[in-house]
């Protein structure tokens, strides 16, 4: 009951944040578009060159937008002090962080899956591609978010060597990149991407299931 | 009156769906702009009534 | 200590240019502009679509298609027009100081950036049954792309500041330096794509009918009223939230009202 | 809500043989106290001397290097966090929310339901009824601070412990007078008197000399 | 003689600040590190696909890099108040800011370019293009820095962060993209990259002679 | 090093009709005063009345929104930037830098050149010698306090100004008694006199009572 009160709460405020910055979805979202369209400037125009990089110039430029959009997470309110609300708070700290995450995945995830389809076109890519890129980006950002949220935890005081906890979690996403770039690879080709769909959830489920706890456990750590 | 019929002109010559869906979204992004502009404008106002009777 | 705008005004007092400088009396005038501008457009529009559709021949090459220019090509116009008229604007309020010529900036932009979609959308379409896709990294399309971040640039920074007059002096020094920008970037582009020769298609080959570009200078001009009463229009509602302690402005309003 | 039944809660803190370290260097060490529920605590001590790095530990937010500080709530044992709220110089208030949304969201996270009248009756007793719907970033200093303390009233204004007049949750302030003009000290001042009337427990460092009204007070010196 | 000793002690400083944190530097680097390797996983590890694609990845990445480093320019500054020593200071911003840039870009330049070779390496490219590489990208940090220092310091009392300054700066380092890369195109392709050269020098000594001034002025419009 | 000539700058403020706006809201309207050399003006007002505004805009670092604020040296006009200097909440220090290197980098932006020797003596002033070679960050609110004021005293120091007794850049400071231990408060105390003494000038905004011996003070109530 009061756990619902509390996540709740830590939802409605990032909501909140989002109403009254604009610019905290919007901004990936624009970091996204540039980046997929700086892509044919460095490699060329030709059309055949750009369906061969366009699935991976598009996934690791979403994945790129989110990871970007991670000291948001925390770094702010360490800053100004609001974390240690969180900290102090009885409800279970895995589960506030959960909510946090989860709200940013959200208008994230979307914002960035919804306008997959019209990069996928500038790289001369077909419709049924751009659709599974499109949901494969909405399953991968909020996997990213959650591995990547442990870092962001340990970043907060960045005490704990700031570099070696982002070369220890990156590689983390890695699979979620191969499924993912996988899965449209698939049906460019013609065949089915159901494996690396499952793969890719499968990914989902156990990020879901761990990264909270293990997100929790670096906060407490890095602000000691 | 160039067309021959309606139906034609419609058709647009077999690429009715790309001339008028030129022509949609331009009306799409019209509406969209002057619906803006006058919801903009009405919560302008109201909160300038709100404003003067303070 | 920042110029203000009493100082300046009194400088060139008696110009006709500063007694419109300031929203109070600027504010009437727009409106009586603003209404006209609309009312022109419509009748543009309804004139320039009729030659458009109903005197217009059909082009030798490319069949009825080509009827989408009528709007392509005066929206991918508007949009590298305004954003001159924008960065002009900009220089004016950082060089006098002017609140309105800010404001007029800021009303510009949303214009000028649904312009930039428009004429990036009605190209897309186009081009699918004249080149067989929806895009090609062509100098003139990416640069319209380019032009659209631009102006998303621009509104962001704008949208970023608590502070109205930082926002305004901010955003105003980001569109001059997006202006001195846009041609270098359109000739680097234009340069990068005879060096890929990708694209062998681009717009602007076909040689038109006279009809057919009557119509399109009909709606040119339909465009440009419409962009400018849009503008106006958001000038004013702009002056009604910046200066709502301003005694002038309950007047006028009452006055309309009656 | 967690381990304080709040109609019989009397806390007792206990600290012995506390030791704290910072970098590397002992800051203070072999510290050993007792404070009793209705009892005013000042730290005092040079610049320097360990004051906040106290209370942070007392709260639960930083470690002890040696030694250990355990709140009772009638002789339980209880976490920190339940029984102390802290205030310092971070003020945990988001700059880009309203300063009601920031107090609605700190209520929350600490199991409160704060109303959005009970919210704006605490604002108006430090004088901010007026700012509730001003994003905090634009606040003077004094006015943050005074939303500090408004989040302070709050967590205990409606937890049950308090509605019997039965201390509610030690508060631990740290240079709670600073920013503060000479009329909000003295209400301040006040405040914390009728938290220890009412068996509340509170531990305060200032460098200022104000008057605070106490039956029983303690003064350690670091 | 004055503003040499300003001059100097903003680079010191910095300096100084690099060698406090290593992080500064290193994030950066780890970045273009991690951009350049996630790309094979998600195009596929053909060396064909991967030098078609080589170029464009490394500059694109570099160019990231930099700009992603740009919030530290003035925004810590800005937060602890040390910004306002330099407005106050008698020397002109423009000289401060120019001193504070070229010791930025000179770490941020050199580590870079310095690393890039290896990751021509990594995508197949020959030895020549690999080192027409890093000397272009040498070139275009400072470029993007100078351009992106106009944005940083408008951002500096705006919130946005690192994304919005990419959603500036990027669209105005279309053409260093171009020349650069260009540059290292032709010499995969057999011929003179001299044309690319020259223009990307001209546009650094062009960001070189106007961007100082304009950050200067965008610094007072922010801070006023 | 601009407008003033050390030996004979004799600062004077004028502030005539000075009006300031936040947030689209007045703050204050109207403000007319003169301060002459050797003068302490103290502001006072509420929280949120504006004193840090003031403060500010007379520093050069916020406009005015209607009247204005001149400095004079001599009957000189000079910059803001050069007439003042100013001490607010925020202590423009670099957290990862050391108190010396921070100390090191102000002298050298406003046109100083402070030797170690003069770093270290002044420091000592202050009780913060030993913590020279610390990184600010790891510093205590009332430690870095009193680095901001060693900072206002080195750019006072060693300037032509004041090393024949003419007063110097006039000092604008914000609170500048918060979290000073009561030791360091006497010791600013007597500071500030010696300025005044010397022919200085003197704002400052306080919600504390210290007593600061003055020959002259003036009192503005915003
Ligand atoms: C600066 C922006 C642009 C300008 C000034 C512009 C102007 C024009 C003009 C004058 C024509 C008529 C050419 C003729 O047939 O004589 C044209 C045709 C065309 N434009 Fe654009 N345009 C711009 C941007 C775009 C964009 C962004 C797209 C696509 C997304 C696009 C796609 C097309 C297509 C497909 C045609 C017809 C091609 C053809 O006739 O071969 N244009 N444009
Ligand atoms: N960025 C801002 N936007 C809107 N209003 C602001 C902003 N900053 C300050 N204000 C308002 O301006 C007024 C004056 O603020 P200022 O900081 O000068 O007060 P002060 O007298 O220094 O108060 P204190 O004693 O609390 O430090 C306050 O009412 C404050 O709420
Ligand atoms: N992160 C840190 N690393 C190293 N030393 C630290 C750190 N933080 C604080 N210290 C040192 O620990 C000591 C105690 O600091 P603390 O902040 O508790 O002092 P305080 O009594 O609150 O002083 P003040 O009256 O100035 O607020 C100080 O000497 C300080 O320099
Ligand atoms: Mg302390
Ligand atoms: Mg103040």
């Amino acid at each position: 009951m009061s756990l619902r009160g509390a996540t709740t709460a830590v939802i409605r405020r990032e909501l909140q944040l989002f109403a009254q910055r604009k610019s905290d979805w919007a901004n990936p979202l624009m970091f996204f578009l540039i980046v997929c369209s700086l892509f044919p400037f460095a490699v060329g125009s030709e059309s055949e060159k750009l369906k061969l990089i366009g699935i991976g110039v598009i996934f690791v430029g979403a994945l790129l937008a989110a990871m970007l959009s991670l000291p948001k997470l925390f770094d702010e309110d360490a800053r100004d002090g609001s974390l240690e609300l969180m900290l102090a708070s009885p409800e279970p700290l895995a589960a506030l962080i959960l909510a946090r995450v989860a709200a940013l995945s959200l208008a994230l995830g979307i914002a960035l899956s919804a306008v997959t389809p019209v990069f996928a076109l500038f790289y001369a890519l077909p419709f049924d591609v751009a659709a599974m890129l499109s949901l494969n980006v909405l399953m991968a950002v909020p996997t990213l978010l959650l591995v990547g949220s442990i870092a962001a935890a340990l970043l907060v005081s960045a005490r704990g060597g700031a570099i070696l906890t982002a070369v220890l979690v990156l590689p983390l996403t890695i699979p979620t990149l191969i499924f993912g770039a996988g899965a449209a690879l698939k049906v460019l080709y013609g065949e089915s991407p159901a494996a690396e769909l499952a793969l890719q959830a499968a990914f989902m489920l156990l990020a879901l299931a761990l990264c909270p706890l293990a997100a929790a456990a670096a906060l407490k750590i890095s602000t000691d | 009156m160039i067309w021959e019929s309606w139906a034609a002109f419609w058709a647009m010559g077999g690429r009715g769906l790309f001339v008028w869906g030129s022509y949609g979204v331009l009306a799409f992004a019209v509406i969209a702009e002057l619906v803006t502009l006058k919801r903009a404008r009405t919560s302008a106002l109201k909160a300038l009534h709100e404003h003067h009777e303070h | 200590m920042a110029r203000t705008e009493s100082q300046s005004n009194d400088k060139f007092a008696g110009s006709w240019f500063w007694r419109y400088a300031s929203p109070a009396a600027f504010f009437p005038l727009a409106g009586k502009l603003e209404k006209l501008c609309w009312a022109l457009a419509a009748v543009l529009a309804a004139v320039g679509l009729y030659i458009g559709f109903f005197v217009a021949p059909t082009d030798a090459q490319q069949g009825e298609v080509y009827r989408v220019i009528f709007i392509h090509v005066p929206a991918a116009w508007m949009t590298m027009v305004i954003y001159m008229a924008m960065a002009f604007w900009a220089a004016t309020g950082l060089v006098l100081g002017t609140r309105l010529s800010f404001m007029m900036s800021h009303a510009l932009a949303p214009t000028g950036a649904i312009m930039a979609v428009v004429a990036l959308v009605t190209g897309s379409l186009w081009g699918r049954p004249t080149w067989g896709t929806y895009w090609v990294w062509d100098a003139r399309l990416t640069s319209t792309l380019i032009l659209f971040f631009l102006y998303m640039g621009y509104m962001a920074l704008a949208a970023s500041f608590d502070d109205k007059k930082k926002g305004d002096r901010a955003s105003a020094l980001i569109a001059l330096v997006g202006a001195i920008n846009v041609p270098i970037i359109y000739f680097s582009v234009k340069w990068w794509n005879t060096l890929h020769q990708g694209s062998s298609v681009r717009p602007g080959s076909s040689s038109m009918a006279a009809t057919m570009l009557t119509a399109m200078m009909i709606m040119t001009f339909a465009f440009w009223f419409y962009c400018v009463a849009a503008a106006l229009h958001r000038l004013r509602t702009d002056i009604i939230e910046r200066e709502r302690n301003a005694a002038w402005l309950r007047d006028t309003l009452k006055a309309a009202s009656q | 809500m967690g381990g304080i039944q709040g109609a019989r809660s009397v806390m007792r803190l206990v600290v012995e043989k506390l030791a704290a370290e910072r970098g590397g260097r002992a800051v203070f060490a072999d510290l050993s106290f007792v404070v009793e529920a209705g009892t005013l605590l000042r730290v005092s001590g040079a610049n320097g001397a360990g004051k906040t790095t106290l209370l942070r530990i007392l709260a639960g937010l930083a470690a002890a290097a040696d030694g250990n500080a355990a709140w009772h709530a009638n002789d339980d044992l209880v976490r920190p966090a339940e029984a102390a709220c802290f205030v310092g110089h971070a003020n945990a208030f988001n700059d880009a929310l309203s300063v009601k949304e920031n107090l609605a969201y700190a209520a929350a996270l600490s199991g409160h339901n704060a109303s959005s009248q009970n919210i704006s009756l605490i604002l108006d007793a430090f004088g901010m009824k007026a700012m509730i719907n001003r994003s905090f970033g634009t606040l003077s200093q004094g006015q943050r601070k005074r939303c500090s303390l408004a989040r302070l009233l709050l967590l205990d204004s409606d937890s049950a412990s308090n509605s019997n007049g039965r201390g509610g949750r030690a508060w631990l302030l740290d240079e709670p007078f600073v920013a503060l003009d000479v009329d909000t000290q003295a209400q301040l001042a006040t405040v914390i008197s009728a938290k220890l009337v009412a068996g509340g427990l509170v531990i305060y460092t200032s460098h200022q000399a104000v008057d605070i009204h106490a039956a029983n007070t303690q003064e350690i010196l670091l």
